[in-house]
Formats: structure tokens, sequence, C-alpha cells
């Protein structure tokens, strides 16, 4: 069991308050759907969450419990947290001079990784027949497609996901809908903002509205 | 009092040091002291503006 | 995390990196190039003489070789920071210090290692004594992966600016004083026949001691940048 | 102890002491001043080989002291604001930059002023002005990276972080410079460094560098003040500030 806790958490940005005393509790198997308007922070809390931006004030932990321990560590500045994190910001974070099965072996050989080969990974996000490809040559949906694929090799428990379904077509919403509910059955977790409204079950959603 | 400004030949440059050292000390003192005030009457003014908006 | 482990991750990103720069072949030789028009400038500009020449050489070539190393200084992180892999070396299990060690070191093969390469032909423009060639590349071989440590702090810290240029220069050429005060020295001791070795060892502790401690303000400078 | 450190460096906190002490920092500095001025400039003697020239160093000394001073003090600052991320040791650091730049820059026109009878030149290389005018550089890279961040809470760790790299290399580009400058057979000139063991040469010499250092946190404190304001303008206690002097 992984879960995340977040404590009293303010962020300000450029001296606006963009929130403050944020409080959450994520567990495994659950989603957290971050809400708001534009400029109301969401892409903050997120670059917070994964341990890039150090918040103004509060906490946040990720704690670690077996049967018989529990281990918590504060998330900024912790290696081991990062390595059991995986982000997918508003940019792919791909190297366009490269291709596409050259990007994942690059990024498989930063992750702590799993049972995965890039073969399955690029048949399960729809790429299996670019791989020798240079990621210059793709389109936008695509290369949101191999961002996607570099999540589903890192072998994270906690996925944190900006805007996932940018430059998707329909059936790629799909993949990531069928893959986000893939992860939470595993015991993952997942922390996302979307514009799209997203269909998974209430009982798996948490709910957080940024707008004041 | 002639000699003193005269310095010994040297009055130049040991009263323009004087004078520059004047110059940059009170610049670092005159400065924030007129920052303050500025920036007292504007977050002041956006004070009232944001007051008579609600 | 294993030591295995850490040694691969750096492996893995010295070959990208080395890769990326391949398939950009062109843009490899301009540091290279700048080097060379530097070096070529200052005979048209304070005459042929060649007494003169011989014994500005040193300085000319490490100034040339300065400004060459932190003119191409920008490529080390800023295109990492524009498709957001940076974000993605950060973000990971492994220490960012490493990981920054193996982008210098790339960026030093790909831009350093020809300039020391090149040297002893603009030495020979100069007129410079052909016995203390072979230090001038030595005194490079030493000195510039310096100037690719030190500046890999200051990009750091300027890689989310949209104008960054004369800052950067700012930021690193009074750090890079050490560096080409003890290189051109023990090139200018050797012209007139004295030992050296005393400027090499400092050169080589320069080495060390940025190699030590430059990576961790480069990681943290990485993260406030991108915060 | 660490909880009268950060009631101590809470910005409102400080901001009111800060107020309070600032009248009398202005009025020491002033009469220290004064007494170091009476003795530098008619108390002290003549010195027998530069003439009255010499009384240059009284500002000289005392301004490249404290160049070098400040900029341990915004490298202290830094760390500590980086560590413990204390807002208020964050902005003493951004605040020191300005000041300790106006010090080195003191010292670098003095001691050109002082030179130009001495060697016949406004400017020679000599290792001292030289590690001066190098530490100008950093001061000014401190200031432009300051300006040039738009965030200023990420601006002000990245000058700390600056400060910091620029602590561990200003004792090594000092000696590089030192040993450039022997090696070159450039002027040294060590009279100017060891003033004459005459008291009423060396007394004025510490009256102002005592002066200068309260001065330092006279200007730091105005600077603060301002920093803070700006910084803290959408909170409470600076709204309830604005309401006071609007009443007053």
């Amino acid at each position: 069991m992984m879960s995340l806790e977040v404590r009293d958490l303010s962020c300000i940005r450029d001296d606006r308050i963009l929130f403050s005393d944020v409080n959450i509790n994520l567990f495994s198997g659950q989603l957290l759907l971050v809400e708001g308007d534009n400029g109301s922070g969401k892409t903050s809390l997120l670059r917070i969450l994964c341990g890039i931006r150090l918040p103004e004030q509060g906490q946040v932990t990720w704690v670690r419990q077996s049967d018989d321990q529990k281990s918590s560590i504060a998330v900024h500045g912790q290696e081991s947290y990062a390595g059991e994190m995986a982000f997918l910001g508003h940019l792919d974070g791909n190297k366009l001079d490269l291709s596409v099965t050259e990007n994942l072996e690059f990024s498989r050989s930063l992750a702590l990784g799993n049972n995965n080969t890039i073969k399955d990974v690029l048949e399960r996000v729809g790429l299996e027949h670019f791989d020798d490809l240079q990621v210059s040559n793709l389109s936008a949906g695509q290369r949101r497609r191999l961002a996607l694929a570099r999540l589903l090799l890192s072998g994270a428990y906690l996925w944190i996901l900006d805007e996932p379904f940018t430059a998707l077509d329909k059936k790629g919403i799909a993949m990531v809908e069928r893959e986000i509910n893939a992860q939470l059955e595993q015991g993952g977790l997942v922390i996302m903002t979307s514009h799209h409204s997203v269909s998974f079950d209430n009982d798996k959603v948490i709910k957080l509205s940024l707008s004041q | 009092m002639k000699e003193f400004f005269y310095m010994g030949g040297y009055g130049f440059y040991v009263w323009s040091s004087y004078a520059v050292a004047a110059l940059i000390l009170i610049a670092n003192i005159i400065l924030p002291i007129y920052q303050r005030k500025s920036m007292l009457n504007k977050l002041t003014k956006q004070l009232e503006r944001a007051e008579q908006l609600k | 995390m294993s030591q295995g482990s850490l040694s691969r991750v750096f492996l893995a990103l010295l070959k990208r990196d080395l890769l990326l720069a391949f398939r950009h072949r062109a843009e490899l030789f301009n540091p290279l190039l700048f080097f060379v028009l530097v070096v070529t400038l200052f005979p048209l500009g304070t005459g042929a003489e060649t007494r003169l020449l011989q014994t500005m050489a040193p300085g000319i070539i490490w100034v040339a070789a300065l400004l060459a190393a932190m003119l191409s200084l920008d490529t080390i992180f800023r295109s990492d920071f524009e498709d957001g892999s940076l974000e993605l070396l950060l973000l990971n299990a492994h220490p960012t210090s490493i990981l920054v060690l193996a982008k210098v070191l790339a960026h030093w093969l790909i831009t350093g290692l020809p300039l020391m390469i090149i040297a002893p032909l603009l030495a020979l423009f100069l007129g410079l004594d052909q016995d203390v060639i072979g230090l001038l590349v030595l005194t490079l071989l030493l000195g510039t992966p310096v100037l690719s440590l030190i500046g890999a702090v200051a990009i750091a810290l300027t890689v989310g600016l949209k104008r960054g240029g004369i800052l950067l220069s700012l930021l690193v050429l009074p750090f890079y004083v050490p560096v080409l005060i003890f290189a051109t020295n023990a090139i200018e001791m050797a012209m007139s026949g004295m030992p050296v070795t005393a400027q090499l060892w400092i050169l080589a502790s320069f080495l060390l001691l940025a190699i030590t401690l430059t990576p961790w303000p480069t990681a943290a400078a990485l993260k406030l940048s991108l915060s | 102890m660490m909880k009268f450190i950060h009631k101590t460096a809470s910005p409102p906190y400080f901001y009111r002491l800060s107020g309070l002490w600032i009248p009398w920092l202005g009025a020491i500095t002033l009469l220290l001043l004064i007494a170091g001025l009476y003795g530098g400039l008619i108390a002290a003697p003549t010195d027998y080989q530069q003439g009255e020239s010499y009384r240059i160093i009284y500002i000289h000394v005392p301004a490249a002291w404290m160049s070098l001073f400040i900029y341990m003090a915004m490298a202290a600052a830094g760390a500590i604001g980086l560590i413990w991320r204390i807002k208020l040791a964050e902005t003493v650091a951004v605040c020191s930059a300005p000041i300790g730049a106006g010090f080195t820059l003191l010292a670098l026109v003095t001691g050109s002023l002082w030179g130009k009878p001495m060697w016949g030149a406004w400017w020679v290389w000599d290792a001292r002005l030289t590690a001066e005018l190098l530490l100008l550089f950093l001061y000014l890279g401190v200031m432009s990276l300051y300006v040039a961040i738009p965030d200023k809470r990420v601006a002000s760790r990245a000058v700390a972080l600056l400060a910091l790299v620029g602590m561990v290399n200003i004792p090594i580009i000092h000696y590089s410079v030192e040993w450039w400058n022997t090696l070159h057979q450039g002027p040294t000139v060590t009279k100017f460094d060891k003033p004459s063991i005459d008291m009423r040469m060396l007394l004025p010499l510490l009256i102002m560098a005592v002066a200068f250092k309260i001065y330092y946190v006279w200007a730091l404190f105005l600077r603060v003040r301002v920093e803070l304001l700006e910084r803290e303008r959408n909170t409470q206690w600076v709204k309830e500030l604005l309401h006071q002097s609007k009443e007053a």
C-alpha cells in the first residue's frame, strides 16, 4: 500500500496566492482529479506534488506501508520518491532527433523499470509500426502517445499527469483511460488534470477543485 | 584653512575621493528611503482600488 | 539503487547526448570555427610582427578558447529544457549531480576536445615555439573541462530566461580567471625555459575541485530554473 | 532557539523592529564618521613618504574591507535562506548586493585616485585593484541575475546559490591574481596596506572601518524594508500597516 499525504499546502506565484490550505489523502487504487479554471494553479500544484517546485508552505509526504512496517518520506529532494513517481507535463519530454525506440530505451535506463518490453508498450499505445522513426516525423498526437508509453515502462506507483489528453484523438483518449484504469487496478495512484470530461468509476475518483 | 584644502598638493585626489565616498554612501541611504515612500503610496492606492471594487 | 545501474545511466545519458550531437553534425563546428576566427583576427589587429605574436600567443589562444567555450555553453541544457526532457532528468531515482556530470562530459567531448585538437595548428599560425605546443594542449586538456563544469552552473541558473546572453558572460567570466592565469602562465614560463610543474598541478587540482564541487549547485540551479 | 530565530525573522516582526533601530543606526554611523574624519583628515600627522595623499586610505581601505565582508555576509545569508528556507535571510542576501557593489566601486575609484599621483597613471594592473575589479563583476552578476528572473522568490534563491559558488571562488580568484601579479612584476605597494604604526594614523582607520560596518547594517535595513513590503504586499500585516498609515 502506498499513499500520498498533503498537508496545508499553499502556493504563491508572482506575488499572487494561487491556493492555500490544500489537504489531500490519496491511497492505492485512487485517482485524484484536479479541477479549476485557467490560472487557478493546477499545473503549479502538480509540479509541487512531483517535487520540482517548492511549496510556499505545507508538506507532501509519500508513505509506503506493508503488513508490518510503515515508512514515510518528505517528497522534496528525495530521489527515492522520484523513482516511484512518473510525471507527464505539458511538454512530452521526447528528444525529436532520436527514434521512438531510442527514446524509450533511454527513459527505461532512467526508470525503476518493470517487466514490460518496449514492443509491448508500443503496441498498447498504438505506435508499434513507428518504432524506428525519428520523433520529429511524428504528429503531435503520436508524440503524446510516446510520452505515455514512457509511463508504462517506468514501473512507477504514482502517475502525475498534466492534461494527458492534449492532442489525442478519440481512440487515443480511450486508450489513456484504459491504461489509467489498469494502473489503478494494479494498486497504483494517479493524479491528473483535464479539460475533457473523464469517465472513471466514481468510487475511485477524488475531486479537488482549486477555483475560489 | 587654505592649507587644509590644498593637502600638500594632493587636494584634488584627496577631496575627489571623499566626494565620491559621500556620493555613494548617501545614494545608498536616500534611494531606499525614497523607494519605500513610493512603494507605500503605490500599495495604498492598490488597496483603495481593491476596496472600492468590493 | 546499485552502483551498476548508476554507471549504466551515466553511460546511457552520455551516449544519448553524443548521438544527438552527431545528428546535428553541422552545429558541431560552430565553436571551433569561432575559435579559429578569433585567433585569426589578432594578427590583423595588432600587426603580424613575429616577436609580438609569439609573446602574445598563449594569451590569445587561451582567451579565444575561453570565449568559444562560453558561447557553446548554451547547448548543454537548452534543448532538454525546451522539449521537457530536463524535467525527466531531475525526476528519477538517480542523483541529479551524477547526471549533470554525464551531460557536462558529453558537452566537453563535443566542444572542448575539438578545440584541443585544432590548437596546435593555431599555435603554428602565431609562431609559438614548437617545444611548448604539447604543453599548450596539456593546459587545454586540464583547463577546458573546468570551463565546462563552471559554465554548467551559470547556464543552469539562466536556462529558463529568454535572454541570458550578456548575463551569462557576466556570471561566468570572473570564475574563468584563475584557469586563464595559470594556463597562460605555464606556457609563458615554459617558453623561457622555467619549470611549470606547479602550474600544472594547480590546474589539475582546479579540475578535481570542479568535478567534485560544481555538480551540486548545477543540480540545485536546474531545479530552481524549472520551478 | 529555532523558535526565537523564526520569530525574529518573520517579516512583520522584523519590519517593526528595524523601524525602531534605523534612527539609532543612522545616528551612530554619523557620529563615528565625524570622529573618523576628524581623526583622519585633521588629527593624523602627515606621512613622511606619501605626504597628504595617504589620507585617501581612510576611505579606500575600509571600503575594500567592506567589499569582501559584504560578499561573505551575502553568501552566509544566502546559505541560511537556502537551508532553512527563511525568507528574511534571502532578502538580506539580495539587498546586500547593491551596497557591496557600492563599496567595491568606491574602493576602485579611490584606489585609482590614489594611484594617479603615486604611479602616474589612473589605472595600474595591481593585484589588489584587479581582484577588486573582478569582485565588482561578481556583484554585478548577482544583481543582474536577480533582475533577470521574474519570480522574485526563485530569483532570490538563485542569487543565494550564485553567492555561495562565488564565496568558494573568491579566495581562488584572489590568490591566482596575486600569483599573476608577482610573476609579471607589477607595482606592489606595501605601504598602502600597512599604515604606519603611529596610533594617530591607525585609530581613525579603525573608527572608519567600524563606521562603515554600522552604515552597512543601516543601509541594509532600509533596503530590506522596501523589499519586504513589495514581496509581502498581499499579506495581512502589510494591509494592516497601510490602514494604520492612512489613518495617521
